[in-house]
């Protein structure tokens, strides 16, 4: 059995992995390197659960070979809180109660943090479209709206 | 200390703790990725086991060869429904007693595969992708036999049908003791028909349907099982009952309770759909022939081909009103569609539909009916959403006609304490004239609407289930606390039990450390669902906090040599008696001694709570409908809703927006879809349309707070309720944006088109 | 003395009695006195939960009953 | 599922030798559609073949003749590309409407054509501004106007071994504007149940002098509706022309019934959209 060897940047430490060839890059986050932030609602992209980011731009994991991850750098929620300190997205959607169960909110919050990082004054319904991606069955999305769009302020304050 | 509990004292009114928002305990390690779900645990030595299911509706297995893919390099163990008997047990599962023979065959079918996706074999290997490809080599055969695919070609006379055995429970007296599809009917009834439609001005009779929908949750089942040499069994799995889980395959497997132990990983959304089993049975056998732990996880086509949905309906309901409004009489006939296997819903379709309102004169007759489709399983206040749907409607109906405002309308049937409730029981306190009250004077009932636009107001009502459960208080001796219950946590019940124990003990909140225990951990708990976590759960933990003071005093009574009773707490202290001229001992000061004074100090309670205090709950709808290609959009909703005390005000709006959701996509969207051969078309999130984040609006919350008596803080059940305003919410509101009384859900563009044609 | 309620499909095996007064200490004793009387009633009482002044229990068989208590009886369900 | 090779060619020989070596070879770009069917088990490829290291098949390269598209080229980094959006917003409504966000981080135009599916969003968009695939084979380069890639649901005129390189679209004329709706229940996410992408060009007295209609998910290909364009010809594009092109494009429409919608329902809804998408471009043309 052929296995590739996968050489790549997650969350800005060097890592290296085997995987086969039609193994998606969810799966060998979670079953190779153990990081098990990124979920698996659907594996068709239709549900965000496993949302990533790849070279800044934002990706369902789950339709990304793991082999396109060489010498490219991926971002997980495991790598969205610095140093041990929550992002400011982290911090306010547990301020905002923005999750009950919790297994969409890894992908919530990487997309939110791709949003932001791209428009730094979203209005309600441009986050509503940009998140349009990520199904949420628990909150009814109302909490997680106001969560990012309060994060996209407080990160507007810092600034300026 | 147990009890059958029923405190008749009055709720408390003031709180400290409860009635705060503090920040849930479990919440850093979601909002980081660091919690774990059912898919994310493995143990070492772990193999991967994978399902194969029947690809026809109804067919009769004649045999299944596996010798092929027990040969395949990397397989370790197969089974098929040999290496499960078939069993007549009954265990309690969520649904109050769920016949194990239907569980177990669902799980793994024994000679007739029943709907498309129904489990015939299982394979385990060391990697998934050798699993997957196992699974392809196992040759079924089968004997096709004629689906049953609706309500109708299921009662027809002369139907092939499902259960050879099957009676109908509950059938007419007379009716013929033969065959059917029919599995069970439920009646209700009170004065006379006739007199009451003889009473009435007005009479409208309408037939409502509704589709099959998911609960939807976004993660799929998953769960890890070892069997041990020694016949000990691990399961980890998510579920929203772990004690149902070990129950059930207790059950199953022919194994004591004893030797089960299962573990509820952070469970990724339910709504009923996890109170049951699937994988869970079929890991632990697997396991059991490898000798290695075993992974099974579903994919979400199996997750919507092979899991519960809740039933489709077809009511047949004819109401009649006086001009001034009152209702005089009612006759409801609902079939709910439960798929390959008995359900529960004509029971709670039969107690609901008719629950809100004083009717003098009504017949109820409801029906659970076969058909060769997934299992049926609850989800959120099951039935009550498409019972209520109807009854909701033809009162907007009525509204039109009399020319009255479809709140007052309700306000002058709404039931109120006293009222007997259509199953029999006089109704305790209930809140629903205040949440109709508080509907009328929000400021959404009286905003302006825009052309195109419909306003619909609809209401809900759910029992809330009591049923079991324990509970254990540990005080640590720096005066923090730990509790731990058996309720896997969804909604934010850990943050609620916090608060609890906070109030109880008046420690801060972020001092308690809330925790979900294994089933080797806490006493039987009944199913996280019912609504029933925050009442009954809660109580448990109240009377464990309780238990932890009343040790304190003794341990005070001790320290002054006094006796115990003569000890008082109040503000976190123990106070000596007057004739004693001691400084009280707070908790801090005692907790530090509990070593000296006896040693560790353990509050425990565990209860069987009555059910738990109906609540009501009415919503607003504003619809915006594009009359030339029918698409709608919810362009405003308020939901109202009778909370008794809201422990966690953030997560009963949460409870209340997340129904609402659900209610919204049941309305709209979501149903399943069948080709002629019973082959669900819309397996996916793609098809299978639930709403996503564009699509709503806000969901503004109002909680009204009418205290139940039988919680010590008043609490009612919150989960359910939410989801049952907003069929009827929506389908008012595209009544009055489009002029046309749609009866059929989902309202999808092209129905709505549809109407708006023949409306011309 | 408890006020018994019977729902309308088991009024068959009570001879059509809708309502009863039943003197009995506990729920325990008020179903053997229900099963004495109306032997059909079995296997509705042993399936049914019991409401008691409005409270639902699945089972509360040792439950004491007071004079007027109301009883009735409803199908279990638990919920989603 | 057998063991699968993956391979990241770096130039176009490489990538087309590559695909002759192996029966069951597939390319991919973005692969939101190649790795759903095979996770639904449609597909099962022996050799992966990455398009995106070949220099030129990302890109967006626009000059005075107009924009050359790399055909792996992500829906995202069109959708945010100024220039484009300004020169061809219909087009880029279509191309921002493939799946959600995180799909347009990966699914490129040159996957949504290849995929072929008669109901693909980017499809209308590029036939109504005469868009040339670029496609790439043993033999070297050959020019394809869109309207001819697909043959039918799934089917297009690649050969074995050939690849879509690139698009080419003409800059558009002065005043001249598209546009693209589609229905779909929910407000993101679905399939199109319907399209339809105009292209208008009006002179200076805001008479319409050259018109494209195209309309999807309603035949086995994308269709042009020369009756739709008839209609507006030589009009103000005023509601008359408008309803006649919209009872044109009915009339054009072939649809079937399927679990997403009824051919009756597609019938009615694709001449409202080609009215509605036919006024946008008109006004947005009336700016240029």
């Amino acid at each position: 059995m052929s296995r590739l060897h996968v050489e790549t940047t997650v969350n800005g430490e060097a890592a290296e992995f085997l995987c086969e060839a039609q193994e998606n890059l969810l799966t060998a986050l979670r079953d190779r390197l153990g990081l098990t932030g990124s979920k698996e609602g659907c594996g068709t992209g239709d549900c965000g659960a496993c949302s990533v980011l790849l070279d800044g731009r934002l990706v369902p994991s789950c339709l990304v070979l793991a082999a396109e991850a060489r010498d490219r750098q991926v971002t997980t929620i495991e790598g969205v809180a610095e140093g041990g300190k929550l992002h400011v997205l982290q911090q306010k959607f547990l301020e905002h109660a923005a999750l009950q169960c919790g297994i969409c909110t890894p992908g919530f919050i990487v997309a939110a943090k791709a949003l932001l990082d791209r428009n730094p004054d979203p209005s309600e319904e441009e986050v509503r479209y940009w998140l349009a991606g990520n199904l949420c069955r628990c909150t009814g999305y109302d909490k997680i709206i106001r969560a990012v769009l309060d994060s996209a302020a407080e990160l507007r304050k810092e600034i300026a | 200390m147990s009890a059958l509990l029923k405190p008749r004292s009055e709720p408390r009114r003031n709180f400290k703790y409860v009635g705060q928002r503090p920040i849930r305990h479990d919440g850093p390690d979601k909002v980081t990725g660091r919690a774990n779900y059912g898919a994310d645990f493995t143990l070492p030595g772990m193999i991967h086991g994978v399902v194969v299911r029947s690809p026809h509706a109804h067919a009769r297995i004649l045999s299944i060869d596996t010798r092929e893919a027990e040969a395949m390099p990397g397989v370790k163990a197969v089974i098929t429904g040999a290496d499960i008997a078939q069993n007549r047990a009954q265990v309690s599962m969520g649904e109050g007693s769920g016949d194990m023979h239907d569980v177990s065959e669902n799980c793994l079918a024994h000679g007739k595969a029943l709907y498309h996706g129904h489990v015939v074999a299982a394979v385990a290997a060391m990697t998934l992708t050798q699993a997957q490809a196992a699974a392809r080599l196992i040759k079924v055969q089968y004997e096709k036999l004629k689906p049953v695919l609706d309500i109708e070609s299921a009662i027809a006379p002369g139907a092939p049908i499902l259960h050879d055995h099957l009676r109908t429970e509950g059938r007419a007296a007379g009716a013929p003791d033969r065959p059917t599809n029919i599995a069970a009917r439920a009646v209700l009834e009170r004065g006379s028909l006739e007199q009451g439609f003889a009473a009435a001005d007005l009479v409208i009779e309408r037939e409502f349907r509704t589709r099959m929908v998911h609960q939807g949750y976004i993660e799929p089942h998953a769960c890890v099982a070892r069997y041990s040499p020694d016949g000990q069994v691990f399961i980890w799995c998510t579920t929203q009952g772990p004690f149902q889980v070990r129950g059930a395959c207790a059950a199953v497997l022919g194994m004591d309770l004893g030797r089960i132990k299962v573990v509820a990983s952070e469970i990724g959304g339910g709504f009923g759909g996890k109170t049951t089993i699937y994988l869970e049975p079929l890991a632990v056998a697997l396991s059991r022939k490898a000798s290695l732990p075993v992974k099974m996880v579903m994919t979400r086509e199996e997750v919507l081909r092979a899991t519960g949905p809740t039933p489709g309906s077809r009511t047949r309901i004819k109401m009649g009103m006086k001009k001034d409004g009152r209702l005089t009489a009612a006759s409801v006939t609902m079939h709910c569609e439960s798929g390959a296997f008995a359900g529960l819903a004509h029971r709670s379709t039969a107690m609901c539909c008719l629950s809100a309102y004083r009717i003098p004169n009504f017949f109820i007759e409801s029906h659970s009916v076969l058909t060769n489709k997934p299992k049926v399983a609850a989800y959120r206040a099951p039935g009550a959403p498409m019972a209520m749907f109807p009854v909701e409607s033809l009162l907007d109906e009525f509204a039109q006609k009399l020319g009255m405002d479809p709140i007052d309308l309700r306000l002058l049937n709404a039931v109120e304490e006293g009222d007997a409730a259509p199953y029999g029981p006089k109704y305790g306190p209930i809140g629903y004239r205040e949440t109709l009250q508080a509907a009328k004077s929000h400021p959404h009932w009286s905003a302006p609407l825009k052309p195109n636009q419909g306003r619909g107001v609809a209401a809900g009502f759910w029992f809330n289930a009591g049923l079991n459960s324990s509970a254990v208080v540990t005080l640590d001796a720096d005066g923090s606390a730990a509790v731990v219950t058996g309720n896997p946590d969804i909604g934010g019940t850990r943050a609620a039990q916090a608060q609890m124990v906070a109030e109880e003990l008046d420690i801060p909140v972020e001092r308690v450390r809330p925790s979900v225990g294994d089933t080797d951990s806490v006493g039987y708990t009944d199913v996280t669902g019912g609504s029933r976590v925050c009442f009954a759960t809660g109580m448990a933990v109240i009377q464990a906090a309780e238990d932890v003071r009343r040790q304190l005093c003794a341990r005070a009574a001790k320290i002054w040599n006094v006796e115990a009773e003569a000890v008082t707490w109040s503000e976190g202290a123990a106070h000596p008696p007057a004739s004693l001229d001691k400084k009280p001992l707070s908790l801090k000061e005692l907790a530090a001694q509990m070593a000296r004074t006896g040693g560790p100090i353990i509050g425990r309670a565990s209860l069987s709570a009555p059910a738990a205090g109906p609540a009501f709950a009415v919503n607003i709808c504003d619809l915006e409908v594009d009359k030339e290609t029918g698409v709608s959009r919810v362009v405003r909703y308020t939901a109202i809703q009778d909370a008794g005390k809201a422990v966690h005000p953030s997560y009963v709006e949460g409870q209340m927006q997340g129904g609402a959701a659900q209610g919204i996509g049941w309305a709209l969207n979501e149903e399943y879809r069948f080709d002629a051969e019973g082959k669900m078309e819309n397996a996916s999130f793609l098809d299978y349309r639930m709403p996503v984040a564009s699509d709503l609006p806000m969901i503004d919350t109002v909680i009204v707070e009418v205290p139940n008596p039988t919680h010590p803080y008043g609490v009612r059940g919150v989960g359910e309720v939410p989801i049952v305003p907003p069929l009827g919410a929506v389908a008012n509101a595209m009544a009055r944006a489009t002029g046309v009384r749609f009866t059929e859900l989902p309202l999808s563009p092209m129905r709505v088109l549809e109407g708006l044609d023949a409306k011309g | 003395m408890a006020v018994v309620h019977f729902p309308n499909d088991w009024r068959r095996h009570t001879g059509g009695v809708a309502q009863l007064h039943v003197a009995a200490p506990r729920v325990q004793e008020l179903y053997d006195e229900l099963n004495r009387r109306f032997p059909g009633l079995g296997q509705g009482l042993e399936k049914a939960a019991v409401v008691i002044d409005g409270d639902i229990y699945n089972e509360a068989p040792y439950h004491k009953l007071e004079a007027g208590t109301e009883i009735h009886f409803v199908p279990r369900i638990a919920g989603g | 599922m057998q063991t699968a090779r993956y391979e990241a060619p770096s130039t176009l020989s490489d990538a087309v030798r590559l695909a002759a070596s192996e029966p069951m070879a597939k390319f991919f770009a973005g692969g939101t559609d190649l790795l759903v069917q095979v996770k639904g088990g449609v597909l099962d490829p022996t050799l992966y073949i990455d398009l995106k290291r070949i220099p030129g098949l990302v890109g967006i390269a626009l000059n005075a003749e107009g924009l050359r598209l790399g055909a792996a080229t992500p829906a995202a980094v069109i959708c945010e590309h100024a220039e484009v959006k300004k020169l061809w917003p219909g087009f880029v409504e279509a191309a921002h409407l493939i799946g959600s966000t995180q799909i347009q981080g990966r699914g490129s135009v040159g996957g949504n054509l290849c995929n072929s599916s008669p109901a693909a969003d980017s499809v209308c968009g590029l036939i109504v501004n005469q868009a040339v695939c670029v496609i790439a084979g043993a033999k070297g380069e050959r020019n394809v106007p869109v309207e001819q890639f697909c043959t039918g649901p799934g089917k297009n005129v690649l050969q074995p071994g050939e690849l879509l390189a690139a698009l080419k679209l003409p800059r558009p004329a002065p005043r001249t504007a598209d546009a693209y709706l589609r229905l779909i229940p929910r407000t993101e996410m679905d399939i199109a149940v319907v399209g339809a992408g105009v292209s208008l060009t009006l002179d200076a007295s805001g008479t319409c002098t050259v018109a494209r209609v195209a309309i999807g998910a309603v035949a086995p290909t994308a269709l042009r509706v020369p009756a739709a364009e008839a209609a507006l010809l030589g009009s103000k594009v005023d509601e008359a022309a408008l309803a006649r092109a919209a009872q044109a494009a009915s009339d054009a429409a072939k649809p079937i019934d399927d679990k997403r919608g009824s051919a009756a329902y597609r019938k009615k809804v694709v001449g409202v959209l080609v009215r509605r998408a036919s006024a946008i471009a008109a006004e947005r043309a009336r700016t240029r």
